[in-house]
């Protein structure tokens, strides 16, 4: 598919076919995507775009591999984790620059750092990116006496008080959270000086190597989508909630997107969206050695490619 | 009417319990919401919601299908080899119970982001019912009517479609009520991991945003929706089946 | 259906007869040696030493049922088979029938068993024979005309049996006017009238008949034995017929096997001398009566049921 | 011998092909791995596996005999009650009909961390086939055989115990067939949804992990955890129904 | 089971009987007029201007069966019945033993119907009937011993009924060999007898036979008829018997019933006029013979089955 895309330079851009799967199912957070596509920033690229949703079943990085989308959004995490293994996915552009994972409790229990997890009942993500970033909090204030249970992708058991402390993604669980009234005590790694990649986009090296205008002309126009929804933020969350069958609520998913906004921003502004730093994977990869067990042989440079800095 | 009075008088007793319950104790709506709040909310979004319900059906439907042709045709080269039941029995079984949760990428993979891998993901689900029942119900033949057919030296043709399928309907019906119902659960399944519309979809979004009133909607309607197919069936049953009324206890 | 047009039919079905007359005359054969291929054409069923017994439960032993059976039966004889309850002419049919055979059966037997020189199975699957069976069996899904049509459409592949001649069938039995009831509202007697006419559609080389009158009022019974008997003298069909009216057995054979109880031997191969065209004064005439006496005696030398 | 034979030589064959597409056509390990490479890890990670493994069997055991038996009064209640049947029937349907996904933060809410929400996961599943058979079983008394018991003004609880029940067995150990995979299923959608052992957790983290080796381990173990249930249902209908042997086709 | 044995466990199954005997003679009753409670005790049956009619499919006319019966039958008379095939014996039967009411199934009844002076359903619900259906209704999971062991169960609502109250019937049914077979493996006058000694021991005070010896042999037949006799004179049941064999509805009755051809009416009860005890040598009475040439008079004015 989408072979058309190897037009040379001086005929008009033909449009070509391509999907961008996920890592979530439909939210705020992606509210740039359906802007960008619904105001024809992705066809002003040459780009006919399909945003395929994800799910706690679905691997974008496993979809990616197979050809099933062209691109795709995963943690950084699992980049190191899937390259390590011999899957051969790129990351080529950042969406969050920290880490959208907290820990989350509700204010009145009076949990503040991470040494106030001892005794309490935890929610663990097992397998995920926010085991990692739990595991080296834990190490960093070498917490005991935490009662593990394992996280549900449900706010339900920490509104009824089951468990004491969970985990949620600070611009989404968070601001739903919040906004139904519930005040919250807020730890994220980052505070605590460990500070990974959160979610980037990624292709495949084979498309990367054979298809390298197409991979620009994307990651051009999901930038540029990403900067006008910041801009136009109402219309954007219109966007949204017209392409996903009406099931989201403006209001909600608005407040969502305006929380997503700093994860986009940080490490330079609305000007660097998308730029990433050998530092900052380095500093990711270690955090995964350390904790995720990945390989420290793993040649993180070859993990991502900045397409964006180098236009 | 006088058949679906218990039915009424029974939702009506179950609503009043869980509304008095719900008010009674303060039940917080997010976790689990009045009925009168759930019917309210139904009545105010129809057209939104027909969408999903109709794009679900669809899925159930076709699934439901495939299932039971599958399964059908299963049963019947099991009960025409009993070397191909032994053999290939285990596996119909084991992919079965392969949690579908698990295979849903590659489904993607190989099917699509379209309903194929929802419709693929129902009719694996339902088939096993139809396969396990069919071949029971075309093995259980009157062993007196099989001698007559013997007698005529019917060929296994004739025996399958004059004997053994005639045979096997109350079986077959009692597994497709449960199909019906277990193909509308794997449109559900599937539409978890992946779809970006259909009830599934619908009831993990508005799990997913707290709005516990909508996912009570969606589950209504995915269970309006189970409701539904059985019954169709049952009706189906009915009209092909009159010989076995005369059952006891079918009138009673 | 009314009279004049019954006959019509019953002529229909007569001249449309599949199978063409034999030339053999039974009165003539009747004293003749039995022994095979004597007149050139095989032998229509021959036992020679046959032994069957049911294998039971494990740990039991054995039930023997048939025991040192010999027997020879030309084409187009009139077997009637008479034996105490339990003694084995179930399943003497059923053997003949290929119904039962040691391979497939928990089922032991010895010695051999031709049906026109083949074995029971070869036969069967050249469609030799209708049976009858002692319960109507009659698939409930049916109508009553459906269950007659059966065994056409199995013979013929034909989903449109000839419904003339199933007409007329169904008002030979006297069930016209249920042809449309489902069996299950029919009474007994009339469901087993229904397994005749079936079994009569077929129109078969070999006729196995077990207790096909046993639930008819006398009167019916007496109708049918004679239609039964007109049926034969057109069809030349061999037919081994199982009763317990020894009447019955008298007026409708050629022969009456008499069995002894089981284990079963052949007690006694009474022929009836009689006139091929048997009508209602033969059940009263002397010479009749003596030979229904003299199955009688053969019968009540037996010891009662096992 | 004789019996398992076509089973493993069918296995034989889809390992061989499976293989072979693999191989020839460089299936990526992480999407497809091979059957020998899934063996072979198999074979060496026992002890952790079989923990996992042993809780799932566990808790899938429970839920089917939970199921079962709730299944097995459920139908008793419709046969005795056809106001009964008529009220609670769609009820019953609608439970089987909602997304266990969508409502098994409220089981664990309500029923804690441990194995009881799963078993509950499973009993749901896993009854409604019960309901079903069992109650067209329990129905499908031959008229004749009624009208005996009655003739003897036999009372309902005889009629029930003496000629219901034996004419439905084999209904019921078609539905037990259905139910024993069902069951498993549960208890592994159960683990999916929070729970930090078992087959489902093992699946569901190795999947996370990009393990897909493992994740099918896994899944085999699930599968043959399914196929143990099914056989051992059959084995145990082989006892308890002999008479139904002589059935045309279950020996040929 | 040795013959002696086999005697002493019958004397003990009569000496046990719960029943006492009752205490009308049928000889001096039988020439007294019928009507209810002429002797204080109610009637056992009475049937007063009695009509049944099936209904059918949709569209169709109602199926008339029974048509005006009256008949009054006295506690511990012997009463069997005749009639051409498919009249309706079988409704009758069924109608008296309550299993055939208007209110729930698709028949209209006229007239009245009265049980020991009760609705025949009340009668069912005392415990006054046993059955023998026309085909045996063997429970298949049930050895022939646990189907006749049944009733008992049902009954005494016990599990372990009296084993050698069975043991009696089954031997005096002459099938006592094959107590522990499965009921499949039985032929089919086995499974009949099993069916009567069902009924036997339930020692009911009507029993109501359908055609129970219409697959057994002459020998096996008589045998059991004049064992029923000897039951029959030491129980004092009321009995309906419905049968094919006229000569076996002579033998049995006080009075002979003849119905007529659908839409049955009675045509003809006749009363015979015989000694209560009945022997071999009844058979051969000139009187006897007289009886059975008026049955088959009356019966054979009739048509013949429809
Ligand atoms: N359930 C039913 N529904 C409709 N018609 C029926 C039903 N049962 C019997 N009949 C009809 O009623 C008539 C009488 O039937 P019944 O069984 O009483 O006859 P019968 O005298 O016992 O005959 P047989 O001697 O053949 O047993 C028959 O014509 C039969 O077709
Ligand atoms: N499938 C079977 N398994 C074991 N024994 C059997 C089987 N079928 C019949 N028998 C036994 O074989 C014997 C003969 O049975 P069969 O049915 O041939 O008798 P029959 O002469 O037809 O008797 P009836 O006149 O009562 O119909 C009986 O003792 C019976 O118990
Ligand atoms: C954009 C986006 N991606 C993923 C999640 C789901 N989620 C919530 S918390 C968590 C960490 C534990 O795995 C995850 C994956 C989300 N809500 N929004
Ligand atoms: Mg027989
Ligand atoms: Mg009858």
């Amino acid at each position: 598919k989408g072979r058309k895309g190897t037009t040379g330079p001086g005929t008009t851009p033909e449009i070509t076919k391509v999907s961008v799967r996920m890592k979530w199912f439909f939210a705020g957070t992606m509210t740039g995507w359906f802007a960008g596509k619904e105001e024809g920033i992705f066809k002003q690229h040459g780009i006919d775009l399909t945003i395929n949703p994800g799910g706690p079943d679905n691997n974008s990085v496993k979809l990616v591999a197979a050809g099933t989308d062209l691109f795709g959004v995963a943690g950084a995490d699992e980049v190191l984790l899937g390259r390590a293994k011999g899957i051969p996915v790129v990351a080529i552009g950042v969406l969050f620059k920290e880490s959208p994972i907290c820990f989350i409790a509700k204010e009145a229990k009076g949990v503040r750092t991470p040494a106030d997890w001892a005794g309490k009942t935890v929610e663990v993500s097992y397998g995920s990116n926010a085991e990692v970033e739990y595991r080296a909090l834990v190490a960093k204030f070498n917490v005991q006496n935490i009662k593990e249970v394992p996280y549900t992708f449900n706010l339900i058991p920490f509104i009824e008080d089951k468990v004491d402390v969970s985990v949620a993604y600070r611009m989404d669980q968070v601001v739903t959270l919040q906004r139904k009234g519930i005040a919250l005590s807020i730890i994220t790694a980052k505070e605590h000086g460990i500070n990974p990649y959160g979610d980037v986009v990624i292709t495949t090296e084979k498309t990367l190597q054979e298809r390298p205008e197409l991979v620009r002309q994307f990651m051009s126009a999901v930038v540029e989508s990403q900067r006008w929804a910041i801009q136009h933020t109402s219309v954007a969350v219109e966007h949204l909630v017209s392409q996903t069958g009406s099931t989201l609520k403006a209001d909600n998913e608005g407040a969502v997107w305006q929380a997503t906004v700093p994860f986009l921003v940080a490490d330079g502004g609305a000007e660097a969206i998308g730029v990433m730093s050998t530092g900052r994977w380095n500093e990711t990869a270690t955090i995964l050695v350390d904790y995720a067990k990945l390989d420290p042989t793993t040649d993180v440079k070859k993990a991502f490619v900045n397409i964006i800095a180098a236009k | 009417m006088r058949r679906v009075l218990p039915a009424v008088a029974f939702i009506v007793l179950v609503l009043a319990v869980w509304e008095g319950v719900v008010k009674l104790f303060h039940v917080p709506e997010y976790l689990l919401p009045a009925p009168s709040i759930v019917l309210h909310r139904l009545v105010g979004m129809n057209s939104v919601l027909l969408a999903h319900t109709s794009i679900t059906a669809m899925e159930s439907a076709l699934g439901f299908a495939l299932g039971t042709v599958f399964g059908i045709l299963l049963a019947v080269a099991f009960v025409h080899s009993r070397t191909m039941e032994m053999g290939v029995y285990p596996y119909a079984i084991a992919l079965k119970t392969v949690p579908i949760v698990a295979i849903a990428p590659l489904l993607i993979v190989w099917f699509g982001n379209g309903i194929l891998p929802k419709v693929i993901v129902s009719a694996i689900i339902s088939f096993f019912p139809v396969v396990v029942n069919t071949t029971k119900g075309l093995r259980n033949v009157d062993a007196e009517a099989f001698d007559l057919f013997d007698s005529m030296s019917a060929s296994r043709r004739q025996v399958f479609f004059k004997l053994r399928v005639p045979s096997s309907l109350p079986y077959l019906f009692a597994a497709l009520r449960i199909s019906s119902t277990l193909a509308v659960i794997g449109a559900i399944v599937g539409e978890f991991s992946g779809a970006d519309r259909g009830l599934g979809f619908f009831i993990m979004i508005s799990s997913h945003r707290l709005e516990t009133v909508d996912m009570f909607v969606g589950i209504l309607l995915s269970s309006l929706l189970g409701i539904l197919f059985f019954y169709s069936v049952a009706l189906i049953e009915r009209l092909v089946i009159p010989w076995g009324r005369g059952k006891i206890g079918e009138a009673g | 259906m009314a009279p004049a047009q019954r006959e019509q039919l019953i002529k229909r079905f007569e001249r449309d007869s599949l199978t063409p007359p034999r030339s053999n005359d039974m009165n003539s054969e009747q004293n003749r040696k039995e022994s095979t291929g004597q007149t050139g054409e095989p032998l229509a069923i021959q036992f020679r030493q046959f032994c069957l017994a049911y294998r039971g439960p494990k740990g039991k032993p054995l039930l023997q049922v048939l025991q040192d059976v010999s027997l020879s039966i030309r084409p187009g004889e009139f077997i009637t088979i008479v034996g105490p309850s339990g003694c084995g002419k179930t399943t003497l049919l059923r053997v003949v029938a290929g119904l039962l055979v040691q391979e497939e059966d928990d089922v032991v037997i010895t010695g051999s068993l031709r049906v026109f020189d083949m074995a029971p199975l070869e036969a069967k699957r050249q469609r030799t024979f209708a049976f009858t069976f002692q319960n109507p069996v009659l698939l409930p899904w049916r109508t009553v005309r459906q269950n007659v049509a059966l065994p056409l459409e199995i013979t013929h592949e034909s989903e449109t049996p000839d419904s003339q001649q199933i007409d007329a069938m169904l008002s030979m039995v006297g069930i016209g006017d249920f042809s449309c009831s489902m069996s299950a509202q029919l009474s007994g007697g009339m469901q087993q009238r229904v397994n005749l006419a079936r079994a009569l559609v077929q129109e078969p080389r070999i006729l196995l008949m077990d207790e096909p009158f046993g639930s008819l009022d006398e009167v019916t019974r007496e109708r049918l034995n004679f239609e039964l008997l007109r049926i034969h003298r057109l069809k030349k069909q061999t037919i081994l017929f199982v009763t317990h009216n020894l009447t019955e057995a008298a007026l409708l054979a050629d022969r009456v096997l008499v069995l002894s109880k089981r284990p079963s031997t052949i007690r006694e191969v009474l022929p009836i001398g009689l006139p091929e065209e048997r009508t209602d004064d033969t059940l009263l005439s002397p010479e009749f009566l003596a030979h229904v006496r003299r199955v009688r005696d053969v019968f009540t030398r037996e010891e009662t049921a096992t």
